[in-house]
Formats: structure tokens, C-alpha cells, sequence
């Protein structure tokens, strides 16, 4: 695909129309006091049309057959994301989260990193989220309360959203209509890599150390794999070279935080119990 | 590497759920949905290092995102500590309910206006008892009333 | 010698300083012993003072005798160091336009000053000074130690002490102070001290009201020493009394410096001279209580009877004397301004005695009669001879002594009354209180100027100066040698015309201004016209009728202090013993402690005028102050010489007087009908002390309460209205965005997502392609 | 752009349609199987009646889960009033999907001999996904979203059996996944990748099986292979003692056979993971050798032999559920938290360090003792964790409750309840899922 999209620049009516139709479905989407059946319709169809907008604006809409697995997965998230936000009950808000998770996942997938795809799928929908989840139906049992059928300041913040959306579109369709900058430029070495790579696959020079392990050749799951790039073929181990080399430190200090995390966590737990077990002493 | 389209894709989806889990950190009062949107957030901002990541051939995008994952692992389990704590003290997951920064002189913001709750309450089976009953009030139901 | 008695003259205000300091510091610990610090340095310094009076008067040497001896001015200057300096405090203009403007040149000597001005913290030790200090400090002594007896039981003892030490250090600071700022420091200083002491029982609604009265009727006067002392430095470009060397070899000349003393025209006559002269008179009204603002001294009675006897008769209240005498020069440059000094003195000294004949408070007759003499130094230092200003002095010395003995005498009595001072309530005291008895008789004939006390002989000098004034041509041979010094050609034009309105002999005070201003006495003849007509009347005041007027209001002033002052005496002391039930049953002499500085006054209240005038030694003495050396001045000096007829005249006036009182109250009981109902209307206003304070209520404090009423209402509704309307505006402000800090973490985080947007709105308008 | 799809799709499609076909017949066939052996250890005789209908053979009983299966997909789909509808329908879908896409990334090996067809490499591996990078990740990622169906289908319940059982099955399945991780890390680090065919062929070319080079980290995988199945002994999630069904309870019909198979599917999967990482896959040594051309001979021996190393770790998981009693709540959390993780830490360091020393190692002693010691060590380290263990922590020795009160003391309960329902934030998660 070429990447500088022969369209015209995004119009400014589309986009402005795109802010305001999302601004106005958020508010109509978002828990409030005036809510009717037909406003939150009347909220999705406006979403789905300032989607659409957004979408056209960024001007990637023009091959559905190799994007079709992205659109998808992206739509599951973008839509999921959306319900995550306007869905009365924090126990839906969580599943549709969740969703939202899976739609990420694909989306990372379909880009091409493997391993961030599934980790996020491990790490927030398997530990994150399901802690999320205990802690809700621990404390709201019931599922709903109150508080989860109003919104503070919805207009404002919807309005507030969809211009600062707006203003991204904006520049991100920019980016797409402009010559990339130089900053942005694909760096030669990149550049070298990905024409050999469309060469002569398997020659990829990042991965033939690795070559020995790997027995199979590029065949992925994600069928996206624009211009057969085989680069990511041991995608996590690169990745992981690149953690346990450049950013050994940072991993360490990661990890330093994970524990400090962890203690610091059971520390205030813990005081909390402390107390509940001295009360249970004293009535002893 | 991936092309400039993907890129404006991905970059498109990154920004649509960053703006939606503004929003809803603004607007839901729910501490843990609030939480809930600034994962949103994170994903959003991890879908845009990625395609950056991609789309310049370099893997310190991706690196980044690993660490965001680290910290959301850090931040949920402290944050859910606090979110319990907090719970613990006021019976509620209600943001608006933690409002002691506020001026001195100024009243608490109340709700008055609420929706009313359409959901219909079903008539729950009952079972004959069997055995004694213990004393207690009758008025005091160990059931959650609704979902 | 010059630096050791500089040293010296540090310690006489040094000591009493330390001593309040140490009373202050000391005082709860020291409990009865409290007036140690206090009475150990003020007596310290009465040993220095003497020491440097000596010190003084044998620099001055023989010092009596000759009066016709040119006298060598006697300055000894100790700078202790620059109080504040400044390079040009004029900024030039001023010079050049605002006192040509006025008409006044620039005295000669002062326009390459520059207008540098440095206030150096200088001492002075001159004859005039010293007496003063041993004056000061020696009544201060004898007063402190009389208080050790009179203020034993009250609660403010120590503070009692160390206000008085700190009086003495402020007093004596004054009296030797060489710049005029100095002297309106320490002025101020004495004024504070007297309100302090005036209201040294503040619980006592009257005392503090009359300390207020005190104090603010002194502003009125401090206002014109400040406008004086302004005044003084615009046209003289220095404060200082001496003449300083500078280190580069100029010299700048002081107001009362030895090189403008010994030039004829080195004093501004005219407008601003005049000026100058009146504000400060109106300063020294207001200080030493003359009329019109000797309303806050009967009042100022109601502080501790040795405060009054120290501060408001002794020593404070002669310190108009003392400004007057030492700006003696300026004065004498202004005959219209002198001249006013002797008439307000005169009728301050009569209207005084009036109101004191009708007295019946013991304090109250002792605080007009304080008011009376005081106003008879001022006629005295009017006359502008030298005769004159010695005999101020010489009264004042006197005065000091004998009326520091009778306030302490009334004291006493008070002490033993218990507290009650009204006469017509108790009688016949000499067979309680002999002692007391006894020095108070000294010490009222030494007021009454009965022959030989020391009052006889100070106010015989004062008639004797008026007479000079009042019939120049009688006292003519003593001027010989002053005339040839009026025929210098300088002088030549004005002497001549003055010389024709007074054709027996020319006047030299007269001639003398003519030489200053001769403009303006040329306008007040006629001559030429175009200038201040109030001037030329002002001058115009001096002339010998009106001295003779002034002779006989003295004279009758006389006769009336010895009548009031008897009448006390009789009431007081003669007849039936009478006690009020206040004093209990310890009516008895007063103790040793007190009656001890009686006696010491008495003996120096019967003898030290004797003394003094036979030996004419405080004239010669005082000769030496360079205020006094001025040619013109010194040109006046008369040998020392006793007016038999004035003596008589004075005698006579007084023996009536004491006639009159044991006429109406010898050997009567006090509370017996009294003397004023034969004055018919006149009683009333005498006893109404001629209405003065109504007067001013009705002319002064009423319209300013009414002006301070409207003042307040415009302050406190419109200015503070305005202000509190401009502070109610960011306070609305704060209520209204306030109202944003709702506690709601939501809205805060929603209210930074807004402000971001726009910070990126604007800058994605301003980087738009 | 071809609209057909392509052979490896075409290839995928039938390995998912050969997949789940052999999975639901394996899952169905191995219900009969637990009820073998569950007679069998009860001394008792099982379901052996059901064979050809409408004739008289029984086939030992093997059409009974034909009966079965008919019986319950027959009965009423019955679904409570009180229950969230969406979450209630979705909950054995999702669990039901996880457990089967799991098997996406899980090799079989090269079973396959060389089929010559274009478009796809050669031997065909028998993978839906071959090339995924990840593989062991995407086995850790569908687990834990099948964590999803058991939390929902308990919580839509609206049932407090069903919400208990939904909490503890979360709780359980968040901290096993650790000590999995650790026991699984192991592998990883000697094999060097992540993918699962990777792992396979290292230990058949090295003859060496992980669960021999790394006891402790095969014993604790095992473990947490268990209580991740939910198989007793941690079977918490539907103690039928304690909570009737568990989470689902409520459930009927074909909803409750969708949970009842994913539930055997997890067991089968754990079977194949502990095969594939630590028993060799299809390696034998003498008899499938390690070469990667095959014919078909070699290669249907080598699917035989896992298919019996598959049964045979299932057979055993069906023994030690008729063998063992349940854990307690508690005693199952400690054992996670204190026992498995510090053991699997333990493996983890010592599997470390013996990969970074095998290089000096081989130099120093030459290729065999090398072996031996790099065998050898981690079996030391086995005995001292387990010494240790086994020492410190108090679970493993005293397994009586803690009783802080009289259990029966019926008043005091009553207070207790009354004090938590006034301040019902006041109970901390562990309690409320605990043996209260």
C-alpha cells in the first residue's frame, strides 16, 4: 500500500462533525439521571457514526481485505472500550474490559508483537483483571449501586474527550498526508533489512543465530504480516535480547518495583487484619 | 516493519481508547471502573509504542510496553489495596465519597438527583423451612437482593 | 582639661541612665531597695556636675568683677559620634529659590555647606550648662532621696526611680546636647518622662487624663521647636551650636559657634528670623507652661508630689528658659520677638499669680506659683540685656531650690494628711510637723522675695533689668561704652533713624537690628514701604512704654505672690491644729529621709541668693557662655550693682502682700470664709483660672471633636469603605472560584484535562500549516 | 488477493475439526474411565451395561457416555429467574472456548510423515498453530481467561455456593499459575524457546526428560497441574461437601456438560503439558528415536507413545482423586504461597545455574559426567527443598484447623454475623472464601 494516502487532507467538516457526533454519544452513553432507552440508542448510533468518522478521517479505510483481521480486532476493542466506559454495572464494565483486553491483544498481534499480544492477555485479563473482579464482587455484591448510575460532569468530559480525539485524528491524519518527517524516517538498516527480507526470507540476518532453533519456517498465526516481513519470527527472542541487554537495569529496577509493590501492598493489608485479629483476641 | 497505514491505523485505535479512558477516569465515580479506564488508557498508549515499535524498527517501543505492563501489575495490586481500605472506611466504592480536600466552607457535594433503579426485582423462591429457626430478625435477609 | 571633662560631662548622663537601666532590670529583685540603682547614679552624676562646675568656673576664672572685661567664652565640645550623616540633604534648588523667596539671604558662611548634614552626638560643657546640670542633678538627688521616704508603699516603686533617673539623664542630655535636633530629642525625652510621671498612677482616671492634657498641650509646643529646628537648618545650613573643624580644614560654622558670635551679622533678623524666634517661644510656652499653654501644669499635680517637684517645678519646666537663653543671639537679632517674650511672660506671670490667690489646693497654689516665676524669668530674658538673661538664671537657680523645697514641703503635708492636700481642711500644722513648718516658711519667703532669701535678690535683678528697659535714660551712665560701639558706619543709617525716635540716647538692642534687617526696621519707620506691616508692629512692641507697663505688672505680680503665697502658708500652718480623719493617727513629722532635703533646700533657699549676689559671682560666671558673648549682648553687660529703689519697690510690694494674707488669714481657721468673696465677679474668674480651659474646649477641643467626628466618619465610611470594597473584590473572587475546589479529586482532574486541551488548542492554532 | 484460502489455512481447519472432534470423544470416554476407576479403587463395579442399542451387547459398558451425553444435552435447559442472563449463558461458553483453543499451541509432535503438499512444509507438523512464538504464553493465557467462565458463571449464578465457588476457584487459579510459571520457567531456560515442539525435541534428542533434570520443578508443575484442573485433592471451586455444586450449581442441561467438559478438558491438557515438558512427548529411548524424518510406521508409534504417556498421567490424576482428601482453603493457599513458590524459585536458581555452568562443565568433565552432575544437582537440590519444606512450614506438618472458638457456639456466631453484617467491608477476602 502506498504509504502516503492520495486523499485529500481530512476535511475539517468530517472531523469536526466526527468530535461533535462522539462527544454527543458519550454523553448520551454515560450514566445519568435523564437516561431513556432511547437516548442510549440514539448515543450507539451516534458513536457508531463518529467512529466511522474518526476512521475515515485517519484515511486508513482503503483495503479491507488484508486489514480485515485489524479492523476487527480493533473494532472489538475500540466498541469494547466504549461499553467499558458507559456500562452501568462495574462487573459488565470489567467483562467488557476484558474484551477490550482481547481486542488490544489481536491489535498487537496483528502488529506483530507476539509476545506483548499474549502477555497482555496473561498479565491484565489473567491477574490484573481477575483481581479487579474479585475485589468488585467482593465489595458490591449486588453488582450496582448508586453511584454507578450517575456521571461526573459527562458533558464536559465528553466534549473534553472528543476534542482532545479530535485533535489526534487530526494530527495523526497529518502525519499520514505529509512526508514523514525526518525523525520519523525508517532508519536505512531498517530499510536494508526489510527489502532482503522480501528477497529472501529466511536470510534475515537478525535472525540466523537463531536459525538453528528454529525449525519452522514463518508461518504465523496472524495472517497480517504485511510484505511477509520475516522479522519477527523469534520475535520474543529479540525482545528479550533487547530487554536482558540495552535494558538490563531497567528490568532490574522493574523488578525492584514489583516487589516493593508487592510488599507494600501486604503491608496495608496486613496492618488492616492485624487489627481484626486483635479485636477477635480481645473478645476472646 | 509494517507500513504507514497500519501505523495511522493502529495509531487511530490508540488514541480512540486513550480519549475513551479519559473519559471514563473523568466521569465514572466507581473507584475501580475508574481504575478500570485508566488501563484503558495504558492499553491505548501500549497500541501506539507498538506501532511505533513496528513501524520504525525498533524494539525500544516494545520494551516500553513490557514496562507498562510491570507498573499496571504494581499499580492494580496497591491501587486494589487502597481501593479495599477505602472501602473499608466508607462502605462504598464511590469517588465523590472522599471529599475532605474540598474548601472548608463549602458543603459536601451530595447527589440529589438519581435515576431511578428500572430493574425489575424478582420475586425470589422460597423454600419451606425445615428445623428450628434461629431467632433473629426475620427483616435481615443473608441473600444479596438483585444482582 | 578639654578631654577629661568631656569625659567628665559623658558620665552626668551616663550614671542616671545606667541607674534606670539598672532599676528597670533590678527592680523586682531590689524590692524596697529599689531606688538604689536609681538614687546612686543620679547622685553619682550630682558629684561629677559639681566637680565640673568647679572644673568650669575655674577655666572661666576670676570671673567676678569687672563686667566691662571682654570675657573669654568658655566651650568645651566632646563629639561622641555621628548619629546620621548625609551628603546633600538640600537638593540645591531650595536654596537658590524657596528662601530668596521668602526674602531671607542665606547667613553668610553657610551657602559652601553644600547641604551636608550630619547630626554628630556632640556634648557640650559651658557655664550655662553646668549650672544647669548641678541644678538638675542636685535637686534630682535630693528629690530622689526624699521620695525614698514618700513612695515607700506604693506598688510602682521601682518604677518610680527609674522614671526619674531616666528624667535626669533626658534633662541632662538637654542641657548639654550641642545641636539642635539633640535638643529636640531630649525635649521630647523630658516630655515623655513628665507624661509617665504625670501618670504614674494611670489607674487614677484624673492623672491619666491629666498626663494626656500634659502631653498633648506639649505637642503643641514641640511643634514649634520642630518647625523652628527646620527652619534653623534651611537657613543656616547646620544644627550644631559649635563650630566644627572637618578633617579637610574648613570649618563650619555652628548657629552658636564662636566665628558667627564674634561677627555682628551673623544672625537672619527679619521674617524668618522672627519666625524662628516665635516657634520657639511657642515651644517654650508650651515646656515651661506659659500663657497660652500653661493649661497642663496645675493639672500635671495630680503625679507624685517629688515628680512635681522635680519636673514641673525644679527643672523641666525651665527648660524654655534654658532654650531661650542659649538661642539668646537669635533672640536678641529680633527685638519684636524678644518683646513678645517679655509680654507673654509677664502676663503669664500675673494672670498665674491671680488665679493662685484663689487657690485652695496647697499643689495648685505651689503649680500657679511655679507658672508665676517662670513667667518672671521670661519677662527677665525679654529685656535681652545681659542683665536680663543672668537674672533668668539667677532666678531660676533660686526658684529651683526654694520651689523644690515648698513642693516638698506640700508633700510632705500630703504625706501626713493622708493624701489630702485641700488647705481648707486641716490648720495649724507647725505644732505637728515643726520641720516641715519651719522650711516651708523659708522657702515661702524665699518665694515672696522677702529680704535676704534667695528670691529677694533674683527677682530684685529682674525688676532691675525691666527698669533698665522701661527707663533707659535713668540707667544711661551704665551705657557709656556702649554707645561708641553703635556709631560704627555700618550701623550707621538704621542707628540714626531708630536714634531719632528715641532722641535721649540711641538704643542699642535697637540699633543692632537694624543692622540684621535693616529693611525691614526701615519699612517699620515709614521710611520705605512694601513689606510685612505685622513685622514693623511686632517691633514696634519695644518700646519703653511698653516696658514700663511690663515694670508694673511685674511689681503688682510681686505683691500678689508674697499675699497667695503667706495665705498658704497661714492656712496651712497657723491656727487650730486641724487633721483630716484621712490621716489617721499617724499625723506626725514626716521621716528623716524627708525632711532632710528640706532642711538642705531650705538652707540654700535663705542663703544661696545672698551668696550669689554678693559675691556676683553667677553673673560673671554665666558671661563666659558663648551664647552670651555675642557683641551685641555683650555690650549690655552693666556693672554689678544694687537698685536700692527697685529693692525697695519690690520689698514694699511684697510686704503688702503678706499684710493682705495675715489680714485675711492669720491665726484663723482655714476653712473660715475667705478672701475672694470681697472680689465679687472676680472671684469667679479667678477660681475659673479665667476660663481657660473652657475656652479651649470651646475654640480648640470642641470644633476639632467635631472635625474628628467628620474626619472618622469620611475614614471610616468612605476610605475604609473603599478599601474594604476594593478587598471585597478579590474576596468575591476567592468565594466564586473556591467554590470550584469541591474536594471532588474528578473535577480537578477534569478541570487540568480542560486546561490541557486548550494549552494544546492553542499551540495546534498556532503551529497550524 | 486470492479469496481462497490458502493450504495452511486448509491445513488448520482440519487440524481444528480433527482436534476437537477427538478432544470431546476423549473427554466423553474418560468420564468412563473415572468411573472405572473410581469402582475400581472403591472396590465396586462401574458402568458396564450401556452398549449397542437396541441389542443386548454391552461392550463393557462403553455406550454409556453416548447415553450419557444423550441424556444431559436432552434435558431441560432450565435457567433461573434470579440469575444475570448474559453472563449466566456466556460463562461455559467462554470456559469451553478457552479449554479448546488452548490446544491451538500444544504440538503433537512430528507424527506426521511427508505428505508433499505444496504450500505447506514438510513434515506437516500436527499443530493448529504452528510458528507461534509463544506457545507456552498462549497455554498461560487461555488458562487464565478460562478463569473468567468459573468467576462469571459463579457470580451470574446470583447463588452464594455458586459466588463462593467462583471466588475460590479465581483465588486458586491466580496463585497456582506461580508456582506453574516457575516449575514451567525451568523447561524453558534448558530448552532455550517457548515453544512447546521446541521443547519436545530437546529432550528427544538429548534423551534426557526434564522430569529427570529437574525432579523439583516437574513435582511442582505436577502440583500446580492439579489444583489449576481443579482436580482434587483441590478440587475447592465445587467441594460438594461445602458448596453443593460449586459454581455451577445453578447450572443444568447442557450448560452444566459444556463446564463438565471443559473441566476434563483442562485435565487433558495439563496431561499434555506435563508430558510435552517433562516426560519426553513422544520420546522413548530405543524405540522412537530423535530423528525428524519419519515414515509412517515411525510416525504412528511415536503418536501411540504419547497418547499412552498422555493416559497414562491421566490415569494417574484419576488414581489421586480417588486416593487423596481435599485440602482445606487455607492449607491450599499456604501450600501455593509458601511451599510450591519457594520450591519453584529453588528449581529455578539451580536449573539457572547449571545452564550457565554446563559449558565449563563439559570442558571439565567431559560430555557424560557432565550430564551426570548437571542430572545429579538438581536432584540434590530436590532433597534439601523438600527437607526444608517439609521442616518449615507448619501447613504441611499439622493439618488441624485452627480453631480460634468453639465452632459450635452458636451464639457467638450469631454476634460474629451480626458484627459483619453491620461493617461487612470488614472482612478480608481470605476469610470470607475461607473454612468459615
Amino acid at each position: 500500500m502506498d504509504p502516503v494516502s492520495t486523499t485529500a487532507a481530512p476535511s475539517g467538516l468530517l472531523l469536526a462533525g466526527s468530535v461533535a457526533s462522539l462527544a454527543a454519544a458519550l454523553w448520551l452513553l454515560l450514566p445519568k439521571a435523564s437516561d431513556t432507552v432511547a437516548s442510549r440508542r440514539l448515543g450507539f448510533l451516534l458513536g457508531a457514526v463518529a467512529l466511522s468518522g474518526f476512521a475515515a478521517t485517519g484515511r486508513s479505510l482503503g483495503c479491507v481485505g488484508e486489514d480485515a483481521v485489524f479492523l476487527t480486532v480493533a473494532g472489538i476493542a475500540v466498541i469494547s472500550g466504549l461499553a467499558t466506559i458507559v456500562t452501568r454495572s462495574p462487573v459488565y464494565s470489567a467483562i467488557w474490559f476484558a474484551m477490550t483486553l482481547a481486542g488490544v491483544s489481536g491489535v498487537l498481534l496483528v502488529l506483530g508483537a507476539q509476545f506483548l499480544g499474549v502477555a497482555t492477555i496473561v498479565v491484565y485479563a489473567g491477574a490484573i483483571l481477575v483481581m479487579f473482579l474479585f475485589v468488585l464482587m467482593l465489595a458490591q455484591p449486588s453488582g450496582m449501586a448508586p453511584y454507578d448510575r450517575v456521571s461526573n460532569e459527562p458533558m464536559l468530559a465528553a466534549a473534553a474527550g472528543a476534542v482532545l480525539l479530535g485533535l489526534l485524528t487530526l494530527s495523526i491524519g497529518r502525519l499520514s498526508a505529509a512526508e514523514p518527517p525526518a525523525c520519523c524516517r525508517m532508519p536505512s538498516r531498517a530499510q536494508a533489512v526489510a527489502a532482503a527480507s522480501v528477497v529472501a526470507p529466511s536470510t534475515d540476518a537478525a535472525s540466523k543465530d537463531d536459525a538453528s532453533k528454529d525449525d519452522e519456517s514463518a508461518t504465523l498465526i496472524a495472517p497480517a504480516q504485511p510484505g511477509g516481513d520475516t522479522g519477527d519470527a523469534n520475535e520474543v527472542a529479540h525482545l528479550g535480547a533487547e530487554l536482558f541487554g540495552r535494558h538490563l537495569f531497567a528490568v532490574e529496577v522493574a523488578g525492584v518495583l514489583l516487589l516493593v509493590a508487592l510488599v507494600g501492598a501486604i503491608a496495608v493489608v496486613s496492618r488492616g487484619e492485624a487489627t481484626e485479629t486483635d479485636h477477635r483476641r480481645e473478645g476472646r | 516493519m509494517i507500513p504507514a497505514t497500519m501505523l495511522t491505523n493502529a495509531l487511530l485505535v490508540g488514541a480512540v481508547l486513550f480519549c475513551l479512558g479519559l473519559v471514563g477516569i473523568l466521569t465514572r465515580r466507581n473507584l475501580i471502573v475508574m481504575f478500570l479506564s485508566a488501563e484503558l488508557m495504558l492499553q491505548g498508549v501500549s497500541v501506539t509504542l507498538v506501532a511505533w515499535s513496528r513501524y520504525h524498527g525498533d524494539w525500544g517501543g516494545q520494551v516500553l510496553v513490557v514496562f507498562v505492563l510491570t507498573v499496571a501489575a504494581c499499580e492494580a495490586a496497591v491501587a486494589l489495596v487502597f481501593v479495599l481500605q477505602a472501602f473499608a472506611r466508607t462502605g462504598r466504592l464511590d469517588a465523590s465519597a472522599w471529599q475532605a480536600l474540598r474548601e472548608e466552607s463549602l458543603p459536601r457535594v451530595i447527589d440529589h438527583e438519581l435515576p431511578a433503579d428500572d430493574r425489575v426485582v424478582p420475586t425470589w423462591p422460597h423454600l419451606s423451612p425445615a428445623g428450628v429457626l434461629p431467632e433473629g430478625d426475620d427483616s435481615r435477609s443473608l441473600e444479596r437482593d438483585h444482582v | 582639661m578639654q578631654s577629661s571633662a568631656a569625659n567628665l560631662l559623658v558620665l552626668v548622663p551616663l550614671l542616671p541612665l545606667v541607674g534606670a537601666i539598672g532599676t528597670v532590670l533590678l527592680g523586682r529583685r531590689l524590692g524596697p531597695r529599689a531606688h538604689l540603682p536609681a538614687v546612686a547614679g543620679i547622685g553619682a552624676a550630682a558629684v561629677v556636675a559639681f566637680l565640673l562646675l568647679l572644673g568650669t568656673a575655674n577655666q572661666v576664672g576670676g570671673g567676678h568683677g569687672d563686667p566691662m572685661r571682654p570675657v573669654e567664652p568658655v566651650e568645651m565640645i566632646s563629639t561622641l559620634w555621628q548619629w546620621a550623616t548625609v551628603g546633600d540633604a538640600r537638593s540645591g534648588d531650595l536654596t537658590a529659590t524657596g528662601l530668596e523667596a521668602v526674602g531671607a539671604p542665606v547667613a553668610p558662611g553657610t551657602a559652601d555647606n553644600g547641604g551636608a548634614f550630619s547630626i554628630p552626638i556632640a556634648l557640650r560643657l559651658d557655664p550655662l550648662t553646668a549650672t544647669l546640670l548641678t541644678i538638675i542633678t542636685g535637686v534630682g538627688l535630693l528629690v530622689a532621696i526624699y521620695s525614698i521616704g514618700y513612695m515607700h508603699d506604693d506598688p510602682g516603686y521601682p518604677r518610680f526611680f527609674a522614671l526619674v533617673a531616666m528624667f535626669v539623664f533626658s534633662m541632662s542630655m538637654l542641657v548639654a546636647a550641642s545641636n539642635f535636633l539633640l535638643v529636640y530629642v531630649f525635649w521630647e525625652a523630658v516630655g515623655a518622662c513628665s507624661y509617665l510621671l504625670i501618670g504614674f498612677w494611670y489607674t487614677k482616671p484624673e492623672a491619666a487624663r491629666a498626663a494626656k492634657k500634659a502631653f498633648l498641650v506639649n505637642r503643641v509646643g514641640d511643634f514649634g521647636l520642630a518647625i523652628a529646628t527646620f527652619l534653623l537648618w534651611m537657613t543656616y545650613g547646620t544644627l550644631d551650636f559649635h563650630d566644627t573643624h572637618l578633617a579637610d580644614g574648613t570649618i563650619v560654622e555652628g548657629i552658636l559657634g564662636q566665628i558667627r558670635l564674634a561677627d555682628e551679622a551673623g544672625y537672619v533678623g527679619g521674617a524668618v528670623g522672627t519666625a524662628i524666634c516665635l516657634l520657639m517661644l511657642l515651644a517654650a510656652c508650651g515646656k515651661s507652661a506659659q500663657m497660652p499653654l500653661h493649661v497642663w501644669l496645675p493639672d500635671a499635680m495630680e503625679g507624685p508630689t517629688p515628680a512635681s517637684a522635680l519636673i514641673h517645678a525644679a527643672t523641666m519646666v525651665t527648660a524654655g528658659i534654658y532654650l531661650i537663653t542659649r538661642s539668646a543671639p537669635l533672640f536678641v537679632g529680633c527685638p519684636g520677638a524678644l518683646t513678645m517674650v517679655s509680654i507673654v511672660g509677664a502676663t503669664t506671670a500675673l494672670v498665674a499669680a491671680l488665679i493662685a490667690t484663689v487657690q485652695n489646693d496647697l499643689k495648685r497654689v505651689l503649680a500657679y506659683s511655679t507658672i508665676s516665676q517662670l513667667g518672671y524669668m521670661f519677662v527677665a530674658l525679654g529685656t535681652g540685656t545681659m542683665l536680663g538673661f543672668t537674672a533668668a538664671i539667677f532666678h531660676l537657680l533660686t526658684h529651683a531650690f526654694f520651689k523644690a523645697l515648698l513642693f516638698l514641703g506640700a508633700g510632705s503635708v500630703m504625706h501626713a494628711m493622708g493624701g489630702v492636700i485641700d488647705m481648707r481642711r486641716f490648720g495649724g500644722l507647725r505644732q505637728v510637723m515643726p520641720i516641715t513648718a519651719a522650711t516651708f516658711l523659708v522657702g515661702a519667703c524665699a518665694l515672696a522675695g522677702v529680704a535676704p532669701f534667695a528670691g529677694f535678690f533674683s527677682k530684685d535683678e529682674i525688676l532691675a533689668a525691666l527698669h533698665a528697659k522701661a527707663h533707659p535714660e535713668a540707667h544711661g551712665s551704665d551705657h557709656a561704652e556702649a554707645g561708641s560701639a553703635g556709631e560704627r558706619p555700618r550701623d550707621l543709617s538704621g542707628g540714626v533713624r531708630l536714634a531719632t525716635s528715641l532722641p535721649s540716647r540711641p538704643f542699642r538692642p535697637a540699633s543692632m537690628i537694624t543692622r540684621t534687617s535693616r529693611t525691614d526696621a526701615a519699612a517699620a519707620h515709614g521710611v520705605s514701604s512694601g513689606v510685612s506691616h505685622e513685622k514693623v508692629g511686632l517691633d514696634a512692641l519695644d518700646h519703653p512704654s511698653t516696658w514700663r507697663l511690663l515694670f508694673w505688672m511685674s511689681l503688682l505680680t510681686a505683691g500678689l505672690t508674697a499675699f497667695y503665697t503667706f495665705r498658704a502658708v497661714f492656712m496651712t500652718f497657723t491656727g487650730p491644729v486641724r487633721v483630716p480623719k484621712e490621716a489617721g493617727h499617724h499625723a506626725h513629722e514626716s521621716p528623716s529621709v524627708m525632711t532632710m532635703p528640706l532642711v538642705v533646700l531650705a538652707v540654700l533657699s535663705a542663703f544661696a541668693g545672698l551668696v550669689l549676689f554678693a559675691t556676683n559671682a553667677l553673673s560673671g560666671f554665666l558671661a563666659a557662655t558663648p551664647s552670651l558673648t555675642a557683641p551685641a549682648l555683650a555690650r549690655t553687660a552693666v556693672p554689678h550693682v544694687f537698685h536700692w529703689d527697685i529693692a525697695i519697690q519690690g520689698t514694699l510690694a511684697a510686704a503688702i502682700g503678706i499684710a493682705v494674707a495675715a489680714i485675711g488669714h492669720l491665726g484663723r481657721r482655714s476653712d473660715s470664709p475667705q478672701m475672694e468673696r470681697y472680689l465679687g465677679p472676680l472671684g469667679g474668674l479667678f477660681a475659673n483660672k479665667f476660663y481657660f480651659d473652657q475656652i479651649y474646649a470651646a475654640l480648640i477641643v470642641k470644633p476639632l471633636e467635631a472635625l474628628s467626628l467628620l474626619t472618622a466618619f469620611f475614614d471610616r465610611a468612605i476610605v475604609d469603605g473603599t478599601v474594604d470594597a476594593i478587598g471585597q473584590v478579590p474576596s468575591a473572587w476567592g468565594s466564586a472560584i473556591r467554590r470550584m475546589q469541591s474536594g471532588l479529586v474528578q473535577r480537578y482532574a477534569l478541570a487540568g484535562v480542560v486546561g490541557v486541551l486548550a494549552i494544546v488548542l492553542a499551540l495546534a492554532w498556532q503551529l497550524r500549516p | 488477493m486470492n479469496l481462497l484460502p490458502s493450504a495452511a489455512t486448509l491445513a488448520a481447519l482440519v487440524k481444528i475439526g480433527l482436534l476437537v472432534g477427538g478432544l470431546m470423544t476423549a473427554a466423553a470416554y474418560l468420564v468412563l474411565l473415572e468411573r472405572w476407576i473410581a469402582a475400581w479403587v472403591q472396590d465396586r463395579r462401574g458402568p458396564n451395561r450401556v452398549g449397542i442399542p437396541l441389542t443386548k451387547v454391552r461392550l463393557f459398558g462403553l455406550g454409556q457416555p453416548l447415553a450419557d451425553g444423550l441424556k444431559i444435552i436432552l434435558k431441560e435447559d432450565f435457567t433461573p429467574s434470579h440469575v444475570d442472563r448474559v453472563l449466566y449463558n456466556a460463562a461455559p461458553l467462554v470456559i469451553l472456548a478457552a479449554s479448546l483453543a488452548i490446544f491451538a499451541a500444544i504440538p503433537f509432535g512430528d507424527v506426521l510423515p511427508p505428505l508433499g503438499i505444496p504450500g505447506l512444509p514438510d513434515p506437516v507438523p500436527f499443530l493448529v498453530a504452528p510458528g507461534l512464538d509463544v506457545g507456552v504464553l498462549w497455554v498461560f493465557a487461555l488458562s487464565s481467561i478460562a478463569v473468567y467462565g468459573v468467576l462469571l458463571g459463579g457470580w451470574a449464578s446470583n447463588n452464594k455456593y455458586g459466588f463462593l465457588g467462583g471466588l475460590r476457584s479465581s483465588a486458586q487459579l491466580v496463585a497456582y499459575e506461580i508456582p506453574l510459571g516457575l516449575g514451567l520457567l525451568g523447561v524453558v531456560l534448558a530448552a532455550g524457546s517457548l515453544r512447546l515442539d521446541t521443547i519436545m525435541n530437546a529432550q528427544a534428542e538429548s534423551g534426557v526428560w526434564y522430569a529427570f533434570a529437574q525432579p523439583l520443578g516437574f513435582i511442582v508443575f505436577m502440583v500446580a497441574s492439579f489444583a489449576e484442573a481443579a482436580r482434587l485433592p483441590f478440587d475447592l471451586p465445587e467441594a460438594e461437601q461445602e458448596l453443593v455444586g460449586g459454581y455451577h450449581t445453578e447450572y443444568s442441561g447442557i450448560k452444566l456438560l459444556l463446564f463438565l467438559v471443559a473441566e476434563f478438558l483442562h485435565m487433558i491438557t495439563a496431561a499434555f503439558l506435563i508430558v510435552i515438558l517433562f516426560l519426553g512427548g513422544w520420546h522413548l529411548w530405543g524405540v522412537t528415536g530423535a530423528s525428524r524424518e519419519i515414515g509412517w510406521i515411525q510416525a504412528l508409534l511415536r503418536f501411540g507413545i504419547l497418547s499412552g504417556k498422555i493416559l497414562g498421567v491421566i490415569v494417574f490424576f484419576m488414581l489421586v482423586r480417588w486416593s487423596w482428601p481435599r485440602f482445606r482453603f487455607d492449607q491450599l493457599m499456604n501450600l501455593a504461597w509458601k511451599v510450591m513458590l519457594p520450591l519453584g524459585l529453588v528449581n529455578l536458581v539451580t536449573v539457572a545455574a547449571v545452564e550457565e555452568f554446563r559449558p565449563q562443565l563439559v570442558a571439565a568433565l567431559g560430555p557424560g559426567l557432565a550430564t551426570a552432575v548437571a542430572i545429579a544437582l538438581p536432584w540434590i537440590a530436590c532433597l534439601a527443598g523438600w527437607v526444608v519444606a517439609g521442616v518449615f512450614t507448619p501447613s504441611g506438618t499439622d493439618n488441624t484447623p485452627i480453631l480460634t472458638h468453639d465452632p459450635l457456639d452458636i451464639e457467638r456466631e450469631l454476634a460474629e454475623h451480626e458484627r459483619l453484617e453491620r461493617a461487612p467491608h470488614d472482612v478480608s477476602p481470605s476469610e470470607l472464601a475461607g473454612s468459615r
